[in-house]
């Protein structure tokens, strides 16, 4: 292989990986398997942050006295498969299309989500919730909480 | 179409890389090179024999087993027995790797041992392994090296393929921190367009890290001093943007290519320190390939070192022109 | 490219091999001794030197950034007991949690120093106080943890290293202290398995004599095996160790040949050319206990890889007849064969 | 400071000399004692086990008011003496482990001394996590590759049996 060929060929690598990665970096989970942009904090949190969560009403049939929010849930009642901040990301995507009204691509999400309970039937609700991103960190407090859907896990059938 | 000269002038100022012909010729860059890529392999021996002793804290749980692509075999056998099967496999390739370096055949088994585990660790769950990234890019780049036979002295041209080839692995280290760097760059400037926070405000690092622990409860060594100070955050912040996005500026810098890989080092360990998160896998391959660089020329002065840091070089050769030009009126 | 060695070297080389044959002699009386001088071959082999030594301190750097990863049991183990060795005397006045912290960032920020200054004899000191301070620490917990003594030993040893690095063309004195140092460090790490060879030689002679079940007995590794499992929970097991538990004769040749590879390491600082075969040995001896009696013991792999695989001592051009010629005891006997096929190869 | 080539020369064989010779003291003078701190006779696994072994052992016969029909040895009895590996892997490799308080133990039964018995009982049963625990202090002989093989015992000597007391 001559000398300026390999050149050119390894450069060339490079250049595809960019732009393959810089694609891959627009889905949903931000990479694919071999692909990695290293994409790593890219968009910073504003200062008063809406994020979408999930409170657990009911699980496994037993009514909660009093609901239990994602973060403090997670460890709880479902299994590990999925890392935590790609659970941020799948929430997040289901409450923004249920915000924006479009809850009809919302399917695939809520099916991961729901794979992912350690056990059934649950009752959980979306919950829209406003916060100060410091003063959540510190004390926990958010400033508004809007529930915006409702879902059981027996009525979608699984 | 003859090239512009100030295209000209840009381009020879950026990739002002004397040609690998130059360093082809001398004697030391090639065996220098010829040394790291050894002790690269030997590294990845002993990572191979310490995954073994560190047995399945590596690997999940295996009822969520979902192999990709790379390990569908495994279909055929049970998780366990996959886990072990490459496991000996990667040590076995890493072994071949690092007695029989100058051997492309055995540079390919050593990719593919990496290969491998890296595939396993990302058969569990969805999450794909990024500590493995690193060294899957170095091992594949390192398969187009020259058949060197170790005693043979070789052809001008073969030591200049081997350069080549040397600057692409470096090159495969430093690209990943580029793309990086040029993640935050590109979604600062989306934010700053779509107005509010973003990444070159004093508080991003704060809110950053404010963010990270509340969304995965994780907790940090000085992560709410950051939090408390956010001024404190900002020059940290800007810095590792600047560190990771000139990355590969840098590679065509070799006077700088000991404390670029430096700082980055100390870059992980700050995001450790703050954000909690623990990812050293590249760290050993900064420092194997970067702390004693063949490209580096001993005894570059601290001004030629000044000169070549990104944009503040740029900035003081400027003003060393202009105070030039104003000397000669 | 050998330069021949000038008078003036020839008495120094005559006086040092005195020395190490007279040890040589004390340890074994019937073991013919190579000629040392073979082995300071000085220029090709302090050129080679010379590039190890700077990856031994950039991989401290390493080793350094990964203790981060074991904090949390060194954590765990702190609770319990906390008793500060003479290294870290001044951890009385503090809490343990903070001396930890402390001890870690110093290891790290020294062996940092010692990646840029390496050729200074102050800054190989500075990369000798982080590990001490570390291997201090690492042992404050009651139990003794030897893993990490030769770190210690070696950054030591590296500190005498004269500053050789600067012109390549040093005078032969400086060239020859650089090997001198380097030849002990190797020595140093093969040492360490000849005494541990030995003591399994002498416990095998003991209880042969009165006995007992010995290193030489068939069932021997599958007894060493069993004990060690027999303390653990039934999940903790091995992977051979099962195997060989229930097929003993398996692990009769493994154990005698360990034996051998360990007594015989101090001699092989002598024969540069079984340097890579013997550091192979020696890995494959560490992943054998590993899958065998569950020793997580792989401190001592990266002098075997950086120190042997590639040895300075070793003649390029060494034919692997002259190799085998110097395999202890099998060299011997075959010394006694017929003498023509082996002096012609050499 | 740079030294002088024959003494650099002489030290290096003196150093590889003490550490071999420190080595040797480290194994015959320093055997009960702490162990030295940075020097080491590395004398691992130097003794084969013998085939005939006898240990003093605890055998778990009722815990959490279940009764066991045949009682599991200490080392089995996760979910009695320790609930995670990691707990179990520091509850042996340190001073105040197990096998310690039942070596003391089963001696003080035989001499009968009730005031020590007393305290060691009170140590071994502070590890239990459950009560009560109605175990057996006992003398096992074996030979270690059948026991791991199928846990069979050559023979036992039972020492004492007892119920552990909520503290």
């Amino acid at each position: 292989m001559p000398y300026n060929a390999l050149k050119i060929f390894l450069l060339s690598l490079f250049i595809v990986y960019f732009f393959a990665g810089f694609y891959v970096s627009k889905t949903i989970r931000g990479e694919k398997y071999l692909i990695f942009p290293a994409f790593l904090f890219t968009q910073v949190p504003p200062q008063i942050g809406t994020e979408y969560t999930v409170r657990i009403l009911e699980y496994g049939g037993k009514e909660l006295d009093h609901p239990i929010l994602f973060p403090d849930a997670y460890k709880l009642y479902f299994d590990n498969s999925i890392a935590l901040p790609h659970y941020n990301s799948v929430i997040r995507r289901i409450g923004m299309n249920i915000w924006q009204g479009q809850s009809g691509e919302i399917g695939q999400y809520i099916e991961a989500l729901e794979r992912s309970f350690l056990s059934k039937p649950v009752v959980y609700e979306i919950v829209r919730v406003k916060f100060d991103t410091i003063e959540y960190w510190r004390t926990g407090k958010t400033i508004e909480e809007k529930s915006i859907a409702t879902f059981n896990t027996e009525d979608a059938g699984l | 179409m003859k090239s512009n000269p100030y295209i000209k002038k840009f381009t020879a100022y950026i990739y002002d890389f004397p040609s690998l012909e130059s360093f082809a010729k001398e004697e030391r860059p090639f065996e220098k090179a010829k040394n790291i890529v050894r002790y690269l392999y030997y590294f990845l021996a002993l990572k191979s024999t310490t995954m073994l002793f560190a047995g399945d804290t590596y690997f999940g749980t295996s009822e969520n087993f979902s192999p990709v692509w790379s390990t569908l075999w495994v279909n055929l056998l049970s998780p366990a027995d996959a886990i072990t099967i490459i496991q000996f496999f990667f040590l076995a390739s890493a072994f071949i790797g690092s007695f029989f370096y100058w051997n492309r055949i055995a540079r390919i088994i050593a990719f593919l041992g990496v290969f491998e585990l890296h595939a396993l660790l990302s058969s569990f769950g969805i999450e794909v392994d990024h500590a493995w990234y690193p060294w899957l890019f170095v091992t594949f780049f390192l398969i187009f090296l020259p058949d060197t036979r170790a005693q043979t002295r070789h052809s001008l041209e073969g030591r200049k393929f081997f350069l080549l080839v040397f600057l692409a692995v470096q090159a495969s280290v430093f690209f990943t921190y580029s793309m990086s760097g040029f993640g935050k760059i590109y979604g600062a400037i989306n934010q700053i367009i779509g107005g509010g926070m973003h990444a070159f405000a004093p508080e991003a690092l704060a809110l950053h890290v404010a963010h990270w622990l509340a969304s995965t409860h994780s907790v940090s060594l000085l992560g709410p001093f950051i939090i408390d100070h956010p001024w404190f955050g900002w020059p940290l912040f800007v810095g590792t943007i600047y560190l990771q996005f000139f990355a590969l500026w840098i590679l065509f810098k070799p006077s700088l290519h000991k404390l670029w890989a430096a700082g980055l080092v100390f870059s992980h360990i700050g995001i450790y320190v703050i954000m909690g998160l623990t990812y050293l896998s590249s760290a050993p391959l900064l420092i194997l390939l970067f702390f004693d660089s063949p490209f580096h020329k001993p005894g570059t002065s601290w001004r030629k070192i000044l000169l070549d840091l990104p944009i503040f070089g740029s900035l003081l050769r400027l003003f060393m022109d202009f105070r030039l030009s104003k000397m000669k009126k | 490219m050998i330069k021949h060695t000038t008078q003036n070297q020839k008495n120094y080389l005559t006086r040092f091999e005195f020395i190490l044959q007279g040890i040589a002699r004390l340890i074994s009386k019937s073991f013919p001794f190579r000629n040392i001088s073979k082995i300071m071959r000085e220029n090709y082999a302090f050129e080679k030197a010379r590039t190890i030594v700077p990856f031994f301190y950039y991989f401290m750097v390493i080793v350094a950034l990964y203790r981060i990863l074991d904090l949390s049991n060194i954590v765990n183990e702190g609770q319990r007991i906390f008793a500060p060795r003479w290294p870290i005397f001044w951890a009385d006045y503090l809490h343990y949690l903070t001396v930890i912290d402390i001890v870690h960032v110093f290891f790290i920020l020294a062996t940092l120093t010692g990646a840029f200054f390496y050729r200074h004899r102050a800054g190989r000191f500075i990369v000798f106080l982080g590990i001490l301070e570390y291997h201090a620490l690492r042992n404050s917990f009651g139990v003794t943890y030897h893993n990490w003594d030769i770190w210690v030993w070696i950054a030591l040893l590296f500190i005498f290293l004269p500053d050789a690095w600067g012109s390549a063309h040093k005078s032969p004195r400086e060239r020859k202290r650089f090997l001198l140092i380097f030849w002990g460090a190797q020595a140093f790490v093969l040492l360490m398995y000849s005494m541990s060879g030995m003591w399994k030689i002498i416990a095998a002679v003991g209880q042969y004599l009165n006995g007992e079940a010995s290193a030489v007995s068939f069932d021997a590794f599958s007894l060493h095996i069993s004990t060690q499992l027999n303390i653990l929970p039934e999940t903790m097991t091995s992977m051979l160790g099962p195997l060989i538990i229930n097929y003993p004769l398996l692990g009769w040749l493994p154990l005698i040949a360990i034996i051998y590879l360990q007594s015989f390491s101090f001699f092989i600082a002598f024969r540069p050319s079984l340097h890579s075969i013997w550091a192979l040995g020696l890995i494959l001896f560490h992943v054998g206990a590993y899958l065998t009696i569950g020793a997580e013991f792989f401190q001592h792999i990266p002098f075997l890889l950086f120190l042997f695989l590639d040895s300075p001592f070793r003649d390029p051009r060494a034919s692997w007849r002259q190799t085998i010629a110097d395999l202890p005891i099998f060299g011997w006997i075959l010394g006694y064969l017929p003498k023509r096929n082996i002096t012609n190869a050499v | 400071m740079s030294l002088s080539h024959s003494l650099l020369e002489k030290l290096i064989v003196l150093f590889l000399v003490s550490y071999f010779v420190v080595g040797v003291y480290a194994h015959f003078y320093i055997i009960n004692q702490e162990e030295v701190y940075l020097l080491y006779s590395w004398d691992l696994y130097t003794k084969v086990p013998p085939r005939i072994q006898t240990e003093f052992a605890i055998l778990i016969h009722e815990f959490e008011g279940k009764r066991l029909e045949n009682p599991i040895i200490f080392e089995r009895a996760r979910g009695v003496l320790y609930s995670s590996l990691t707990e179990y892997r520091h509850a042996t490799y340190n001073k105040t482990n197990i096998q310690n308080i039942v070596r003391l133990l089963a001696p003080s039964i035989l001499q009968d001394k009730t005031r020590e018995i007393e305290r060691l009982r009170m140590e071994l049963e502070k590890t239990f996590l459950s009560h009560p625990v109605v175990y057996e202090v006992v003398e096992v002989t074996f030979n270690p590759i059948e026991r791991w093989k199928n846990g069979r015992f050559i023979n036992i000597n039972r020492l004492g049996i007892f119920t552990s007391q909520v503290f």
